[in-house]
């Protein structure tokens, strides 16, 4: 079935991505990420020494800091801070520098739907930038189930509105491996099948949650690729090592 | 979806009388009834438990008609950073009221001074030596405000302690008394509070017969005060009674 | 001189101290340090013989009790209260009511909350809580109209946690609800200048009241919730406290009595879940959503009696 | 001898300063030489020691829920090393004796109390490193911060610890321990275990 | 605190238990007190109180204000205490807040009366200018500059002078506009009207040192006690308000006995007080 989306967009098409990195000076690393008018910033600063209280000093502590467009931060931010929190604590590798901590600044430069997705993806980017050690990178996806039933991916911030319900998806990225096919299978399925974070919002059918599941899962392919690319070309041409 | 954020209403509640004071108090008392029918020296039936928080090293709940509050003791623990050494332990109390236990949304935060006169009333009671350097923290929260909150909360704090095995050189049991007219009506609720002339707080170890604390507001003669003190008094050791019973029935529970 | 690893001896006396093993308290001290320290080693010798520290089975949730708005999960308790309060309604919807939802956790119920600064979590399931009540379509606003652009109620949702041992989203969604189920409006009219007033209080029999048949919310497709932690290939149901600071893979699905998700959420954790994973925690929440059913209704029935 | 246990809670009168001695959960008051319970239990009198020369029995009040244990100096605890910096190593107490603590303590081991031979040449790096399992006794209640924890004995040190292969170590001398996966040696101020 | 060696403290009980304290007075007798008013420009009025070394000062500010919707027919009235830190080293950081808020509370408990105001100092009905519309908001600060001891009796000695040195001015209200609007009001700056202050009780304060209990203690003196009792007496004798302090218990005869010595004790003080105002109101006309 077809659909037509205002941009005309075919319903699996992103809006066009865009990535540059070490584009602040003063941050370890940073990133500025977007997908059509939707943009947001991600500054790295760390790893610094020690950690905050409740934390456990034999891992590093990961902190982030939601800078929203306009007004100071409620409850919705507060949520973000959590979930970009946990996601980017279970992509890095914590045991490598105990005792620290690294924080991470999101700035939300204009909002145009697929927000936390975008903040997600902008955030592995800074980290990358700044040389923090991950076991893999984290790729975040908006999947928008309509009433008919039908499922869109990345929409804008009208399309999440007149939508029925929808699901933000991160998923590892796909990766080569030197291995030979198959060993990196878990239970039967690749491992950048695996969620790392699911959050979803309105009522849809459990069906259509795995819809978005396979939709999300294809997408997140055509991100990896755009971030190995991007990594690829970057590294080779920025004059900063690690 | 139909969240409103940022977006407060101002909001009114519909049931808000104009709560003014009943004239039958200018001259005969006597005909006069109390709000929920008692006589002006009886007590509400007190009902405690021990054990309400199991996150909480002791703790307890306290029912006095609509007045409802439950109290958690942690500890001895850990001293904040900020505080300086000593040799004896500290006591740390705080008293706080859900948003919906006074008729006005969200009224209860004008009892600011409750947590210290709550820890004065405790402090004296309680044998801080046996912690140095370590601090037990009394939190009380208010659940319902049906009047005499803070007597309840001293009460029942002094209940937690004890389930919390903090040792003790007594309960400590409160009571408070209302002056109305020319009446002194013992553990006053709400409504009587809001119109009372005067009041007087006691706290005491009724085992040792000893004050830990003792509060008057309004103008009163020496013979009020010793009938009102008696009457706390009195009541004091009922109640500590009652609560003696309390733990004892939770203590041999445990022992089955 | 000989060296042994201390708690080496200790893990193989552990299995002496496992619930279903005969409880030898000797052995149990040391069990209980052992736990303290190792807490994941601890754990995991549970997981092996499927069964946890508390003797359930990794699946089954904890005894679950309400009295009225009195949501109790093991351990852990939510009280919830709802104030009515009459707003004028907002241009866009006048003839809706609102419902303001807020979750509190005091310090008395727990060891890491201080008075003063609220605790982290709060705001957090704060929002969780209202997202997934006011999506969840469980109560129209429209029933919250008094007077068409005039007046509408403005319910404040209060829920405070008593005690916290784990799983406080799916106890709190379960203490709203109750909250929702036994809510009682008054009988209200409007008076002279244009106010809301009780009818009963103000006498004012002869006035019409405004709200005759709205008395109660009547709640459609109530939504539940079940809290599950992954660790390894295992899942366990409506974790502990405990099992959720050593075990940091959260998964919360709730379903609605006709079973539509309404929510899945899993922020991050070292677990990937995977299809099968998410199809094992759904169908744990659709066996759950039958129990909470029942617990709900009997709480309600017992309510009615007296 | 025993007599009938009694339920007894603080504040309630156990009987005469001047026939009874007051033991544990119990204190005599100085004002009307009264002794009082001071925790919830049962009343319990003991004999005196035949020794004692004080003909006074004991009355105790026992069987009560006692809240956590608290470090005291002289105890042993065992603790989980946390941060380790050139001079001191600072600890969570975990356990007091036997007893898990309900919410740590914070303790501190200084260069000067890791062993009691050489102190002048102590590496705390050398001696500990964060996650390790110490056993450990309390010197004293310390500073505002911390208790002053010592591993200054034979039977005191590491008594489990992670190599950096992540695996438990075996410990194979006094001051090594070597990781099971790796065979690789790791410096540490080892326990001797006590048995 | 204050640091005293064994010798120090045994001086100090010992000489209690004698009644001839440290620095020769007897146990229920005050350190001389001195009153200065109208030391506030600023303020509608104000006084300053000094007993030894502790020195404090009141001031009263009056602001129209709305009276409460449950207490339409009287004003509000507003008791706070700042301890500056230079009075002394424990009042710097929390110290000071909290013996500001328990000065505070224990001066609203003493001043203001019940809940209805009665026994109140200041009667709050004589606030309202118009009923449920309008009313004089009194705003008195309390200030303690040096402290050595007796804090309570000293603020409570200056809230009483500042309040016979106040003068409000006299409003007169516009004709009644409508029932739902506020009414028009216009202050004269020439006609100020006084308060009855002979009402306002003065505050006694029992502290308790080994067996026995002194007044008007002085910093040591505090480092002592066991506990102490704030009573405050109006002019018929009548207890308008009693605090205790310091955690030990008290026996409850004790605390009765307590009363009426503070009663007799009261006597005296209200004179002198009196006395000591009206002296420095002359003083204060021909400056």
């Amino acid at each position: 079935m077809e659909v037509d989306r205002e941009d005309g967009r075919s319903q699996n098409q992103l809006r066009p991505l865009a990535c540059s990195r070490n584009i602040l000076h003063r941050a370890h690393g940073s990133a500025s990420w977007s997908q059509g008018d939707t943009k947001v910033l991600a500054a790295v600063y760390g790893p610094k020494a020690g950690t905050k209280k409740n934390e456990n000093p034999e891992k590093a502590c990961i902190e982030v800091i939601w800078k929203p467009k306009t007004g100071q931060i409620g409850k919705p931010e507060k949520e973000y801070e959590m979930i970009l929190k946990r996601t980017l604590e279970s992509i890095c590798i914590l045991t490598v520098n105990p005792n620290t901590t690294t924080s991470i600044i999101v700035q939300v430069v204009n909002d145009d739907g697929a927000l936390l997705p975008s903040a997600i993806n902008a955030a592995c980017m800074a980290l990358v930038d700044a040389g923090i050690p991950m076991k893999h990178l984290a790729v975040a996806i908006c999947c928008c189930v309509a009433k008919s039933g039908y499922v869109i991916l990345d929409p804008t911030k009208l399309e999440e509105q007149k939508m029925k319900a929808f699901a933000y998806l991160v998923f590892p990225n796909s990766v080569r491996s030197v291995l030979p096919e198959g060993s990196l299978r878990v239970e039967g399925e690749p491992i950048e099948n695996g969620i790392i974070t699911s959050v979803t919002h309105g009522i849809m059918s459990v069906d259509d949650y795995f819809y978005c599941l396979e939709r999300g899962r294809a997408a997140s392919v055509k991100l990896s690729d755009f971030l190995r690319r991007n990594l690829q070309q970057q590294s080779t041409d920025s004059s900063k090592a690690g | 979806m139909a969240a409103k954020p940022g977006s407060a209403p101002v909001t009114y509640s519909p049931n808000l009388g104009q709560k003014t004071r009943p004239p039958i108090f200018k001259d005969n008392d006597l005909d006069w009834v109390r709000p929920d029918g008692r006589g002006f020296h009886q007590c509400r039936p007190a009902f405690f438990r021990t054990g309400a928080v199991n996150s909480a090293s002791g703790s307890a709940y306290a029912e006095l008609g609509s007045t409802k509050v439950i109290v958690s003791v942690f500890g001895p623990r850990e001293s904040k950073k900020a505080m300086m050494y000593s040799d004896t332990g500290r006591l740390n109390c705080n008293v706080s009221y859900t948003t919906f236990a006074t008729p006005v949304r969200g009224q209860g935060s004008d009892h600011k001074e409750f947590s210290s006169m709550l820890l004065k009333a405790l402090e004296g009671a309680i044998m801080l030596e046996t912690f140095p350097k370590t601090t037990v923290d009394v939190f009380a929260l208010v659940l319902e405000s049906g009047g005499s909150d803070l007597p309840v909360v001293i009460s029942c704090a002094s209940l937690a302690l004890a389930d919390a095995g903090i040792m003790m050189y007594d309960l400590v049991a409160a009571v408070s008394v209302s002056c109305l007219g020319k009446n002194l009506v013992i553990d006053p609720v709400l409504e009587e509070e809001s119109y009372q002339d005067g009041s007087l707080m006691l706290t005491c170890m009724p085992s040792r017969y000893e004050v830990t604390q003792l509060t008057f507001t309004g103008e009163w003669s020496t013979p009020d005060i010793n009938e009102a003190m008696q009457l706390c008094l009195d009541a004091c050791s009922k109640l500590g009674k009652v609560m003696r019973t309390c733990l004892k029935e939770a203590a041999s529970a445990s022992q089955e | 001189m000989c060296f042994f690893p201390l708690f080496r001896s200790k893990e193989n006396r552990l299995t002496m101290g496992l619930p279903n093993a005969s409880g030898d308290l000797s052995t149990e001290v040391e069990v209980d340090a052992f736990r303290r320290l190792f807490p994941l080693r601890f754990y995991e010798k549970h997981l092996l013989e499927s069964i946890r520290p508390d003797a359930r089975p990794l699946g089954r949730a904890r005894e679950t009790t309400i009295a009225l708005a009195l949501a109790k999960i093991g351990s852990t308790t939510m009280l919830a209260a709802i104030k009515m309060e009459v707003m004028t309604p907002s241009l866009e919807t006048p003839d809706e009511g609102c419902i303001a939802i807020d979750f509190h956790m005091p310090p008395i119920c727990s060891p890491i909350v201080r008075p003063g600064r609220p605790a982290e979590g709060a705001p957090v399931v704060a929002k969780q809580l209202s997202d997934t009540i006011l999506s969840s379509g469980m109560i129209n606003l429209k029933e919250l109209s008094l007077v068409s652009g005039k007046a509408a109620w403005m319910a404040y949702l209060d829920i405070y946690c008593l005690d916290a041992d784990g799983a406080l989203f799916d106890t709190a969604l379960l203490s709203a609800v109750a909250a929702f189920s036994h809510l009682e409006i008054p009988v209200v009219s409007l008076n002279d200048d244009g106010k809301i007033v009780l009818s009963e209080e103000q006498g004012l029999s002869d006035r019409e009241p405004v709200n005759k048949e709205k008395r109660k919310i009547n709640l459609s497709s109530v939504p539940f919730s079940l809290t599950c932690v992954l660790h390894k290939n295992y899942i366990l149901a409506d974790p502990t406290a405990e099992e959720e600071s050593i075990m940091d893979t959260i998964v919360t699905v709730v379903l609605d009595s006709s079973s539509q998700l309404v929510s899945l959420h899993k922020p991050g954790g070292t677990v990937l879940a995977y299809t099968s994973a998410i199809q094992d925690c759904i169908a744990l929440t659709r066996q759950r959503v039958k129990e909470l059913q029942k617990i709900l209704e009997e709480g309600i029935s017992g309510m009615e009696v007296d | 001898m025993e007599e009938a246990d009694e339920m007894v809670t603080p504040g309630e009168v156990l009987g005469k300063a001047t026939d009874l001695k007051a033991g544990k959960g119990a204190y005599a008051a100085s004002h009307n030489n009264t002794i009082y319970a001071s925790l919830t239990g049962f009343r319990r009198i003991q004999a005196p020691p035949p020794a004692s020369n004080d003909k006074r029995p004991t009355v105790e009040v026992t069987g009560h829920k006692a809240h956590g244990p608290v470090p005291e100096p002289g105890s042993v605890v065992i603790a989980r090393v946390t941060k380790v910096m050139a001079r001191t190593a600072s600890a969570d107490i975990m356990c007091v004796g036997p007893k898990s603590v309900r919410e740590k303590f914070t303790g501190i081991i200084r260069q000067q109390d890791v062993r009691a031979t050489e102190i002048d040449k102590v590496d705390m790096h050398l001696s500990f490193r964060p996650g390790d399992i110490v056993r450990a006794v309390v010197l004293s209640l310390g500073d505002a911060r911390a208790y002053y924890l010592s591993t200054a004995k034979n039977e005191l040190g590491v008594v489990s610890a992670e190599s950096s292969a992540g695996a438990t170590m075996v410990p194979i001398s006094w001051t090594e321990m070597q990781c099971p996966l790796t065979g690789q040696i790791e410096l540490r101020k080892v326990a001797k275990v006590v048995n | 605190m204050v640091g005293l060696s064994v010798g120090e403290k045994h001086f100090i009980q010992g000489g209690i238990a004698q009644d001839l304290r440290s620095d020769g007075r007897k146990r229920l007798t005050y350190r001389p007190i001195y009153v200065e008013t109208g030391v506030i420009p600023q303020a509608h009025g104000s006084a300053r109180v000094r007993l030894g070394a502790t020195d404090v000062i009141a001031s009263v500010k009056a602001e129209l204000g709305k009276p409460s919707a449950l207490q339409p027919d009287k004003g509000k009235i507003a008791i706070y205490v700042d301890c500056s830190p230079t009075a002394a080293p424990m009042f710097e950081g929390r110290g000071g807040e909290e013996l500001s808020t328990e000065l505070s509370v224990a001066l609203q408990r003493c001043l203001l009366g019940g809940k209805s105001g009665a026994g109140a100092g200041i009667d709050p009905t004589s606030l309202v200018v118009v009923e449920g519309k309008v009313c004089w908001d009194l705003y008195i600060d309390g200030l303690v500059i040096s402290s050595d001891g007796n804090l309570l009796d000293a603020l409570a000695a200056a809230i009483k002078a500042a309040l016979s040195n106040t003068g409000i001015p006299k409003v007169d209200v516009a004709v009644e506009t409508r029932s739902d609007e506020q009414p028009e009001v216009n202050i004269s700056d020439e006609e100020f009207l006084q308060f009855d202050t002979s009402g306002i009780p003065v505050i006694v304060t029992l502290t308790k040192v080994g067996r026995h209990y002194i007044v008007d203690a002085t910093s040591e003196e505090e480092s002592q006690m066991s506990s102490a009792v704030s009573i405050s007496v109006n002019r018929k004798g009548h207890i308008c308000g009693l605090t205790k302090r310091g955690g030990v218990g008290l026996d409850p005869s004790i605390i009765l006995d307590m009363i009426s010595v503070a009663k007799h004790v009261s006597e005296q003080l209200i004179n002198k007080l009196d006395s000591e105002i009206a002296a420095a109101e002359a003083s204060e006309e021909e400056s």
